[in-house]
Parts: C-alpha cells; structure tokens; sequence
C-alpha cells in the first residue's frame, strides 16, 4: 500500500506530466483560459485515461502478446484510444445531457492530447501490474488536472498585468509555466 | 446499409495495406535490433572483461532489480541491477564478482542523480576504494551528504550478491 | 508554391507561429542531436502522410475521413520507429516515447486536415517538407540554445554510428559558468517563451513591411 | 502476419464504425451551440477550434 502511495505522489508531484515530462502543453495553454473549463478538461482527461489504460492493458497482455504481434502495440494504443474517445462521447450524447454539456466539448481534443498515449504506453514499458496500471492511470492525469487548475487560476490574473507587448498571450504564459516547473523541481526527493 | 458496409470496407482495404506494410517492415528490422541490443549489452560487458567470452544466464529469482545475469567463462559472474535514490530514474549498473564472491569490478551504466551531492559515488576514485575488494560479506562504505545515492547502492549490491551466491 | 515553402519557416512557423508540437519541441530541444533526429523524423512522417492522404482524397468517404487518417499516420510513425530502432539505436533510446508521439503530434493530422485533403500531392509534399523543415528550425534553435548554456559547448554526432564525432564546438574559458538550469524543464519552458515572442516581433515587422507596400 | 492483418482489420473497422455512429448519434438538446474555450493550437479545421464559425455552423446543419 505504502509503495503504491509513493507512487502515485511521484506521479503527480515530482514527475508531473506537464511540467518535467512536457507531455500535453498543448491543452495546457489552450484549456486554461478559465479556472472553470481546466476542471472540465482535467475530469475528462482521468476519465479516459483511465479507460484506455485498463483496455490496452488487458489487450497487450492477452491480444498482442498471445498472438506474438507485440510490434502493433503502438497503432492499437492509438486506434483504442481514439476508439475509446468516440464512444465514451456517444454513450453521454444519448444519456447524459447535462454531462455533455460539461465535459463533452473537451473529448474531441483528447484524442490528440499526448498524455493519455503516453500512460499507455508507459504502463506497458514499466511493467507494471493490474494495481499500479490503475494507480499510474490515476495519478498521471490528476498531476495534469492539478496544474492545469493552478496555471488556469495564475493566468485569470495574468490578464490584467503589464505585459510586455511581444510577450502577450502564448509567451508570458510559457514563462508562468517556466516559474511553476521551477516551483515543482522543489519536490524533488519528498518521497 | 449499404452506404455503412462501403465505409467498411474502405476502411478495412486500407487497415489491412497498413497492416501488410507494418509486418513486413518489422520482419526487416527485427533481427536487426535484436542484434544491435546484444552488441550494445557486449560492448558494456567488455569493458569489464576485456576479450572474454560471455554467457547469459537466466535469472529465475524474483527480485525485479535484477536485470540480468552473466558469466565471464568460468572466472566470473557479472550482475546487471537496477536501484532507486534520490532520482526517479534508477541508477543502473553492473557488478562483477569473482570466484570467491568478491566485487572485483563495477561500472555505472545510467543515473540522473544530482551533480556534486549523489554523483560523488559514482566518481572512479570512490568506486575503487570503497566498493572493489569487498568480500560477499563486508559492508561497502557511504558517502556523507548523499546519503539516498549511497543506500541504493548498497541495495543493489546486496541484492546482486543475493542473485549470485544462487549460483556458487 | 515556393510561398508555401517559405511561410514554413517564418510567418507560419508551426512552432513558434501556431504553437503546434510544442510538447516534442520542449522535450527534445536538450541537445543538437536529438533536434536534428526528431525534425528529420517528423518531416518524414509529415511528407509521406501528406502524399499518401492527398492522394486517396478523392476516393476517401467524408464521413470515416479522420479514422483513415489517423491509421495512415500511425502506421507510418510505427515504420519510422522501427527504421530508427534498427538502424539508429543511440537516437532511439535518446528520443524515447517522444518517437511514438509523432502519431498525436498536432501538426501532422493538422495538416492532413488542413492542406493535404484539398490539394494534388505534389503541393502536398512541398507543405510537408516546409512545414516538416520550419519544426526542425524552430527545434533546432531552441536546442543550440540551450546545448550551449547548459554545456558551454555543442556536439554534434554521426546518428548511425555514436563513436563519430561530426562537429563539436566549445569555449573553455566559459566552463566555470555553465548553467545547467537550461537543460532542465525550466530552461526550456524560458527559452521557448522567448523565442516565441522573437518570433511575435518579427511577424509583426514582416506585416508593417507589406501593409507599407 | 496474416494473424496481425485481420487483428487489424478488425480493430480499425471497430473504430471505424464507433465513430460514424457517434456523428450520427445527434447532439442533447440545448447542446448544440457548445463550445470549448481551446486556443491552444492554430489547426483552423479543429471543430473545437473557436475562430471556426463556419464549420461549426456547417456541422450543426447537418447534424
């Protein structure tokens, strides 16, 4: 259990996707305009990796590697992912109004998000078990929701600063981000 | 219908041409990077022993640190392991053992421990004084002020000695 | 078609322009090596896609248009993946999963999207070379960038043979005073906010010219 | 290989069917004019893309 914890608090806090990984900076700048839509897009980011983790996971280990066709392992991830995406948004359009609403918009840009094929393929090249594929799928996409919400919050703000004229928009945002991988890197060896 | 069954088979002409090109591709490269990995494992192992003969020994233990186990042609066993310190990425290295169990020889082959604090223990001077020579069950030294570099180096070799003494 | 070429590199840099890639660009951007590896790379990938997808566009249903797409992209990344496996085993251990992201790389079905599902495949390889070569620029500037704060030198090694040393460069007088904070995350997060707002003045610059005229 | 071809197949065919029906599946009521607040990147044809008017009126007529 103790070791699981661990790990999972590696995940989000020291080996936080965005910022030492730089995995999905691009919804990470585009997404965060608002605190409101950062949670949005941070729950439809667990949910599907989430998902998609369980399923590649089941279908390496008894599909691919039964079959010895390990070497299809990326063009599945990729097809089960975006496969995923398509039918969680179907199911919600016919069940869930309200659900839709507010996560819907975000499913279509996840399938390009980087994250959710990376903790796939990372579950796989870790080794990991049943246990810390789900923790790992946990973890991951929370550190992205966590600072997806604090860059969001930063960048309300931002918007009423003096800016330099060349800087605003993308640029001061990616120092901001520079700042808070700074803040992060000071994590380093709590666990 | 109809139109549904068209997009099918659309999309299964053009699945299958991709399928086709993968196979084929991976029936080129694969015994090449079968190749290139042994070579590379080689390359690490003659650094060691320079101009021997190596075995690769299956390792039916179940430590997962454990990467790997060889045999220097009856004079030597050399443990490839991994260990976690102050970094996430592991520390990894390879220890060689000699008839006796002694650490006769060790080569750090990746870490990402901090400059100036963990890497000390993996300076050639510190290595050769406080690691090589230390029967199978004398204590290796630490260093002061890395002291998460220094326990995961003890419990890789604890762990590699642990592999080994199977094989004595 | 030259136009297209040119605004690659400049006016539409998909980096530093329309922020596209931009988790490779952050990654990879630590040595010379893996830059000129990934831009090559992602170039590939991005004129065989753009060929392939403009050629089948006139027989391609609209409505499974996407799920083709993303096949196509991802069978040639995997092929790409091997090759550099087999024959460039150093480049591909130091590119890690970053070689298998090219499949969600935004540029790339972007483009397809974009340009290659309405123009002859000729034109379509031309916006893929440009746009493939401006990734490359934009990486490679970043990377000279930061190779030299953090080593004070650049080296710059054969991708098929690791031993050969092509170019390496380096002032030792300045070796006191590495920082090694650029090959860190937050180096590259700095550097990239820079350049990008270089880029903005430039552009900028560049309309003025043409209002002008 | 031929294992791998039709593990393929289907696959793709999975995803393939999975999407078209998800366009045919129409949008909740009082959803249809959502839209995301994305700009990170400048792909004019992304449908979440916001500057995208024309597309997204385009795409709700056929919906």
């Amino acid at each position: 259990m103790g070791e699981i914890l661990t790990m999972a608090l590696a995940a989000v806090l020291i080996n936080n996707v965005v910022l030492s990984k730089f995995l999905g900076v691009c919804p990470f700048l585009g997404v965060s305009k608002n605190s409101k839509s950062a949670v949005g897009m941070g729950l439809a980011v667990i949910f599907v990796i989430f998902g998609a983790s369980l399923i590649t996971y089941f279908l390496y280990y008894q599909v691919l590697v039964k079959m010895h066709i390990e070497y299809m392992q990326l063009i599945t991830f990729i097809l089960v992912i975006a496969a995923f995406v398509q039918f969680v948004e179907m199911f919600i359009k016919k069940y869930s109004a309200s659900l839709y609403k507010n996560l819907g918009i975000y499913l279509p840009l996840i399938t390009t998000n980087c994250v959710v094929l990376y903790v796939a393929q990372d579950n796989i090249t870790q080794g990991y078990n049943l246990i810390e594929t789900m923790t790992n799928a946990i973890a991951v996409p929370l550190g992205f929701m966590l600072v997806l919400y604090l860059f969001s919050c930063i960048r309300e703000r931002l918007d009423s600063a003096d800016t330099p004229e060349s800087f605003k928009g993308n640029p001061i945002a990616l120092v901001v981000a520079g700042l808070m991988a700074l803040a992060f890197s000071g994590l380093t060896g709590i666990v | 219908m109809k139109k549904t069954l068209s997009l099918v088979l659309f999309l299964g002409i053009i699945s299958a041409l991709s399928g086709l090109c993968i196979g084929y591709v991976n029936g080129i490269t694969e015994p090449l990077i079968a190749a290139n990995e042994l070579a590379s494992e080689k390359q690490n192992l003659e650094l060691m022993y320079p101009g021997k003969e190596f075995i690769t020994i299956d390792y039916t233990g179940d430590d997962e640190n454990i990467l790997g186990i060889y045999e220097v042609s009856g004079e030597a066993y050399i443990v490839k392991v991994q260990g976690y310190g102050y970094s996430s990425t592991p520390i990894v290295a390879l220890i060689g053992f000699d008839t006796e169990g002694t650490i006769s020889n060790l080569i750090i082959l990746s870490n990402q421990e901090t400059n100036g604090y963990g890497s000390r223990c993996f300076e050639e001077e510190f290595i050769n004084t406080a690691y090589i020579g230390k029967a199978m069950d004398e204590d290796v030294d630490m260093v002061s002020g890395a002291t998460l570099t220094s326990t995961a180096m003890q419990n890789m070799i604890a762990a590699a000695r642990n592999a080994v003494s199977a094989l004595y | 078609m030259w136009n297209n070429f040119k605004n690659g590199f400049i006016k539409e840099n998909p980096v530093f322009g329309l922020y596209l890639g931009m988790c490779s660009t952050l990654a990879l951007s630590t040595s010379l090596n893996n830059a000129i590896g990934m831009g090559l790379c992602v170039t590939l990938v991005l004129i065989c896609s753009n060929v392939l997808i403009s050629l089948i566009r006139k027989i391609t249903p609209d409505e499974v248009r996407i799920p083709v797409y993303i096949v196509i992209i991802a069978t040639l990344v995997s092929i790409v993946e091997m090759f550099v496996h087999a024959f460039m085993p150093e480049l591909y251990t130091s590119l890690g999963v970053f070689l298998s992201l090219i499949v969600v790389n935004c540029i790339i079905l972007g483009r397809a999207e974009a340009f290659a599902s309405k123009n002859g495949p000729l034109a379509s390889a031309v916006d893929g070379l440009g746009m493939g070569l401006g990734y490359t620029f934009a990486l490679t500037m970043i990377s000279l960038v930061r190779e030299f704060l953090a080593n004070m030198s650049i080296t710059f090694y054969n991708p098929f043979n690791a031993e050969q040393i092509l170019f390496s460069f380096g002032i030792e007088a300045l070796e006191p005073f590495k920082i090694s904070l650029f090959s860190s995350s937050v180096g590259a997060f700095l550097t990239f906010a820079c350049f990008a707002a270089l880029f903005a003045v430039i552009r900028k610059h560049m309309n003025k010219k043409q209002e002008a005229k | 290989m031929i294992k791998a071809i039709i593990y393929f197949i289907i696959l793709a065919v999975i995803y393939g069917v999975l999407y078209y029906f998800n366009h045919k599946t129409p949008k909740p009521e009082g959803c249809e004019n959502l839209r995301s607040s994305c700009e990170g990147c400048n792909i004019t044809s992304c449908m979440a893309h916001p500057n995208n008017d024309r597309l997204f009126k385009e795409e709700n007529k056929n919906a």
